[in-house]
């Protein structure tokens, strides 16, 4: 299957998604952002990265771009979109996830390896997880605080789109509501976390617990048309 | 064609965290001032834009603000016409 | 009214010009020589700016020329943007260290972030992507307000734009030491990697080539001295309108980083430079002098961000983000096409010429780019003048009569007769140790760090140097960053000499092998002979050090008047490593491993306190002596260690460095989560043994089969070894015996231990805190597990 | 005792860069807007202040805007007093 990765100006985790999308064994192509062209992928990466350098608020700026109309119809059309940290600013902004990423609480840039919680394994993007296991990964990020109104949230959780909650013992590194991770859009084809999944994908780096997402997105699509699976 | 310059302010709603805020009241009594309250942190945005009017040129700065500059979820804000040089005094030594 | 705006004495007119510039009467001399007539405003502001010792390297050149600079593995040496050393398999590595010193006493944030900004500049202008950068700061008191605000505002700004642009930082140092008070350092260290076919010189050959600036628009950054110009030409002009802080904008760094590799990944260039200081006129002559040629500079052409500049401020400006490439005519349609894609503006702003001539035009070009008859020439300068034949001075050099026993700037006045070497409870000092400022966790900076983007970091941050896997390969690069502040502030030579001598152990305890050498020579007023004297010991230091090592230096920069009204800073000389491992899988690091290893010591301690942390935490050493440096036994230990990680016989290593050996032991048992139980032999005094700093040591820990291996590896190189005892439990327990031990017992009051030992919990406790609680931030949750 | 509400607007000198302005003009053709240049972006801070009366909130306003809010080597700042509440109005769904 074949894994689009959206390259924006500043986007800086592109080679990171292309390289881990082929070690999880799809085929990988860039995406340049001004030309509105998917090229046949069945999942687009929004990677991580200060796209527009993030300036003004993260992800804003990038919402704007050609290829986003793009990524809109695909997401319509019930094709998976993963959106990783910036790209998960992005979706949000686009309003293809629910929700805003705040400031961190600590007003700092956060860089720490996470754990998180795998809230439903029955979606595209965590099939592969095993029951139970916890994902080790990085975060790296500013502005990753997320947020939703109460009874907004309350509706997010009832609808079973909550799919990673920070965990102990590293906790929430930036002050996300519920622990907060990453989120589903409402028909579990769009998915975005600010974890970084892509980084680690190889033992070598200190884990390897992010190719599962990459491989369950591939498994879910191995016959080539996406399977939907609903959120509950 | 006429140009006008607008200031945009975007401030964090009423009920969202504000952090920024926070840290700035926390560091108050450091500087010897304890009569600062509620303070919030937020975005002013300056704009010049080339319209036949003002009602033009304020349609165009609105869609900004409320598409661009201000996240309606977490953020108000407002649009005020300033003159069309900035409206920001220049201030303190270089 | 601060002193700045205080009426002038002298009225500004009585006062030359060239003075006001910062040029003497004998360089103005030295021009008029050079030019064969008096310069005109605009040449003399180019001088100025050139002729300065950030340009021209006056006051060090002679010194620099003394470095061994030769090697097996360098590609490029001193003189280009940055050294590049073979890692074979057609790949090269680029690296160097740069300062960027006054702009962040000024502008903590900014400064930092485009000292970050203009070292990345350097290693891509080579061909090269960045792919790590490591930082060397210096501060004074972490409990002063001011060193506050600039370690807040320096470490966020190496972060901001490090991450931003998306290179991972990955290793440096955070020093405290009351001389940087009111002279803060900031040294950056970029790396980048490139194929070697792909390397770039900054280089301007072929007459008829144009000459493209690509980046950002050229505004009013970073005139310092040279706006007293600006007073001539704009009257009663606002001098605030004249801003000399440079703002960094990350994001357009990265499109020309894409966009300059593009260019060269594509044959699209025949020479590229980045425009840092002195701007385009140095960036101009430089290229032209390096090939030969002259550069006409059509001043009209290059693209403003605002109204109304000068020509001086077009020309000196430092504004950030900014290249210059030397493209064949026919190339040029492709050159502003990749430009264009990535939405980098690019614009022709001049011609290479054969005359040799750095010159500027205004009032338009023809055609081909030369002047019509009409156009008005405002500076012509032999290239060669502004660079390769700018002014060099031998200055005096004058040894200060204390040499060893002077306090440093800063230090505590009264000094005490000894250091406690006796009676004291060893695991408290340990605690203290690891809970101060200096010792404790850097978790507090590196977590504002990107540490992992590019998915290359396999180790980061705590550890004595950090390491990166190169895709594509089995290798990997390992690169530090240390300087020696403490005791180079007694013996500027030793101090370098010993940091020299760290960091390539830095790089080496990690299994790899030592390639080249950057420094950042940090140092005071050249013109003061005791200042002089410190910076040519220093590079004797480097020198010496370099050479009993075998490791050629590639590159580096000097930064000179870091003095402030507290006095000058001690002699500083950040030095940079780079190494290469074959095979990143059997990389080596600190953590003991594995309960029932051998912990051993390699190499033995030499008495001497002076400059250690130890001193520092004691209160005064100044009666002391410092530890002494052998440079033949370090190489021996060295080629012994790289041995014996080849051979696959270390289950760990951990150079002994700040804190001593104590330190380095608490490190390896926090960072692996397991302790120890060992004895050490004591012949003079337990704080010489267990805390002194004293050089060529090494801690490893080998499976118990193994410690033959390491024994005879050991005999062979004629490196002392002492098996300390064996890993495991979650204590760091060490009896202390043999006569220095024993002698001390006597002396031992009742609630003093007779070993250290100490629970992992405990050290760990104090060692996480150390630094938050240094800068008054007790919001900081420090990241459990290991660092 | 009177509380007194300001904002407080931080620019970046004319002059200096601003990479963020530069950034928002340079994305403003994928909106579809070609009218509007000169773009710059600052802060706001809005604070209330309890003092006798408004010289001497205004004067702790200034100086928590000239040496907290502003830097003043590449900012410039402007103090206005605004009603007891924000001065920015709700806008968009809560
Ligand atoms: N301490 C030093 N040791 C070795 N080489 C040095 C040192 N200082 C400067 N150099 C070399 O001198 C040249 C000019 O340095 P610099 O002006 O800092 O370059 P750039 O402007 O590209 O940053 C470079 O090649 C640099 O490597
Ligand atoms: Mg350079």
């Amino acid at each position: 299957m074949r894994v689009g990765v959206v390259v924006f100006p500043g986007s800086n985790c592109d080679r990171d998604a292309l390289h881990a999308a082929r070690l999880a064994g799809a085929e990988a192509v860039p995406l340049w952002h001004e030309t509105p062209d998917l090229r046949g992928a069945g999942l687009v990466i929004l990677p991580g990265g200060f796209a527009y350098g993030d300036y003004l608020r993260a992800g804003v700026l990038a919402r704007f771009s050609p290829i986003m109309a793009a990524v809109r119809d695909h997401a319509a059309r019930g094709g998976l979109v993963l959106g990783i940290c910036n790209g998960f600013q992005v979706l949000a902004e686009a309003g293809l996830v629910p929700g805003a990423l705040l400031r961190n609480a600590s007003l700092r840039f956060e860089h720490r390896w996470v754990r998180l919680s795998v809230e439903r394994r029955d979606t595209p993007f965590t099939r592969a997880v095993p029951e139970g296991m916890l994902l080790r990964m990085p975060v790296a990020h500013g502005e990753g605080c997320y947020y939703l109104p109460d009874a907004d949230l309350d509706r997010l959780e009832a609808s079973g789109q909550v799919l990673f909650r920070y965990a102990a013992p590293e906790g929430n590194p930036n002050g996300s509501l519920h622990d907060i991770a990453g989120v589903l859009d409402a028909g579990g084809r769009v998915c975005g976390l600010m974890p970084h999944p892509e980084r680690a994908a190889e033992a070598l780096l200190g884990s390897d617990d992010g190719l599962l997402l990459l491989r369950s997105v591939v498994e879910s699509t191995a016959d080539g048309i996406p399977r939907v699976s609903a959120p509950r | 064609m006429a140009s006008f310059r607008y200031a945009v302010s975007v401030m964090p709603k009423p009920g969202i965290l504000d952090p920024q805020g926070r840290a700035v009241e926390q560091s108050l009594p450091h500087l010897g001032v304890d009569s600062v309250h509620a303070v919030r942190v937020g975005r002013r945005v300056e704009l010049t834009i080339d319209a036949a009017g003002e009602t033009d040129a304020r349609a165009v700065a609105e869609r900004l603000a409320g598409e661009l500059f201000a996240n309606p979820l977490i953020e108000t804000w407002s649009v005020e016409l300033v003159s069309a040089a900035s409206s920001v005094r220049s201030a303190g030594p270089a | 009214m601060s002193a700045s705006e205080a009426p002038r004495v002298i009225p500004a007119a009585a006062v030359p010009l060239h003075r006001q510039l910062g040029v003497t009467d004998f360089e103005l001399d030295e021009i008029r020589a050079r030019l064969g007539r008096d310069p005109n405003d605009l040449e003399l502001a180019m001088f100025s700016v050139m002729w300065s010792e950030h340009c021209s390297y006056k006051s060090s050149k002679v010194l620099l020329r003394t470095l061994p600079t030769a090697g097996p593995d360098v590609v490029a040496g001193p003189g280009e943007n940055a050294g590049v050393v073979s890692i074979g398999d057609g790949l090269a590595v680029a690296f160097k260290l740069e300062s960027h010193n006054h702009p962040s006493a000024v502008e903590p944030y900014q400064g930092a972030a485009t000292g970050v900004g203009g070292i990345l500049r350097d290693i891509f202008t080579m061909g090269a992507r960045p792919i790590a950068v490591l930082d060397g700061l210096k501060f004074g008191d972490p409990a002063a307000p001011r060193t506050r605000h600039l370690v807040r505002g320096v470490v966020r700004g190496v972060g901001g734009y490090g991450n931003c642009v998306g290179v991972p930082t990955i290793g440096g140092e955070l020093v405290f030491h009351p001389s940087y008070g009111g002279n803060p350092l900031v040294n950056v260290m970029a790396v980048g990697l490139l194929e070697e076919r792909h390397l770039t010189r900054a280089v301007a050959p072929g007459p008829g080539n144009l000459a493209v600036l690509f980046g950002s628009a050229t505004g009013r950054d970073g005139i310092g001295g040279a706006s007293v110009l600006a007073s001539a030409t704009f009257g009663e002009d606002d001098p605030s309108k004249r801003p000399s802080v440079q703002v960094g904008d990350p994001f357009a760094e990265k499109l020309l980083i894409e966009a300059s590799l593009e260019l060269i990944q594509r044959g699209l260039v025949e020479g590229l430079q980045d425009l840092g200081a002195a701007g385009i006129t140095c960036a101009v002559s430089e290229t032209a002098d390096r090939a030969g040629t002259g550069i006409l500079v059509d001043l009209d052409a290059i693209p403003r961000r605002e109204e109304g500049m000068a020509p001086f401020e077009v020309m000196i400006s430092e504004s950030q983000e900014r290249m210059l490439a030397i493209v064949r005519p026919q190339r040029l349609d492709e050159v502003v096409e990749v430009c264009g894609r990535w939405g980098v503006p690019a614009a022709v702003i001049g011609r290479v010429t054969d005359d040799g001539l750095v010159t500027v035009v205004t009032g338009g070009v023809d055609d081909r780019g030369m002047p019509r008859p009409a156009t008005e020439v405002l500076a012509a300068i032999p290239a060669a003048a502004l660079t390769s034949d700018a002014i060099v001075y031998d200055r005096p050099a004058q040894h200060p009569t204390h040499r060893r026993l002077a306090p440093a700037p800063g230090a505590p006045e009264s000094a005490s007769d000894h250091l406690p070497v006796r009676g004291m409870d060893p695991g408290a000092v340990l605690r203290g140790l690891l809970g101060s400022p200096n010792l404790g966790s850097r978790a507090w900076v590196t977590t504002q760090y990107d540490a992992t983007v590019g998915s290359d970091t396999v180790e980061a941050s705590e550890r004595a140097a950090g390491i990166l896997r190169i895709k594509g390969t089995s290798k990997g690069l390992a690169c530090a960053t240390d300087a020696v502040a403490g005791v180079g502030a007694f013996d500027p030579y030793l101090g370098a000499a010993l940091a020299v001598a760290e960091c390539s152990r830095n790089v080496l305890v990690t299994g790899a092998r030592p390639l080249g050498v950057t420094n950042c020579l940090n140092f005071g007023d050249p013109e003061k002979p005791e200042a002089f004297w410190q910076l040519s010991e220093a590079v004797r230091g480097v020198g010496d050090a370099c050479r009993a090592l075998g490791l050629p230096v590639t590159g580096g920069n000097v930064s000179l008047y870091n003095e402030s009204p507290d006095g000058r800073i001690v002699p500083t000389a950040q030095i940079g490593v780079v190494g290469v491992l074959d095979d990143v899988e059997r990389r080596v690091t600190p953590r003991f491993r594995q309960a029932g290893d051998i912990v051993v010591l390699l190499g033995e301690a030499v008495p001497g306190l002076a400059g250690s942390e130890y001193a520092a935490l004691a209160g005064s050493a100044v009666e002391e002596r410092l530890p002494s440096l052998d440079l033949a036994r370090e190489a021996a230990l060295q080629a012994m260690i790289l041995a014996a990680a080849r051979a696959g016989v270390l289950a760990s290593a951990q150079d002994v460095g700040g804190g001593g050996l104590a330190v380095a032991l608490a490190e390896c048992a926090m960072w692996g989560g397991v302790g120890a139980r060992l004895s050490l032999r004591v012949s003079a005094e337990p704080a010489v043994e267990l805390f002194g700093e004293s050089p060529s040591r090494i801690v490893v820990t080998v499976r118990p089969a193994d410690l033959p291996r390491l024994a005879a590896l050991a005999a062979e190189h004629g490196i002392p070894l002492e098996p300390l005892g064996e890993v495991g439990g979650d204590r760091l327990q060490i009896e202390l015996v043999g006569g220095g031990a024993a002698g001390a017992a006597e002396e031992r009051g009742a609630n003093v231990a007779d070993a250290l030992d100490c629970a992992l919990a405990a050290l760990r406790h104090a060692w996480e805190q150390a630094l938050p609680r240094a800068l008054g931030d007790d919001e900081f949750t420090p990241p459990p597990g290991d660092g």
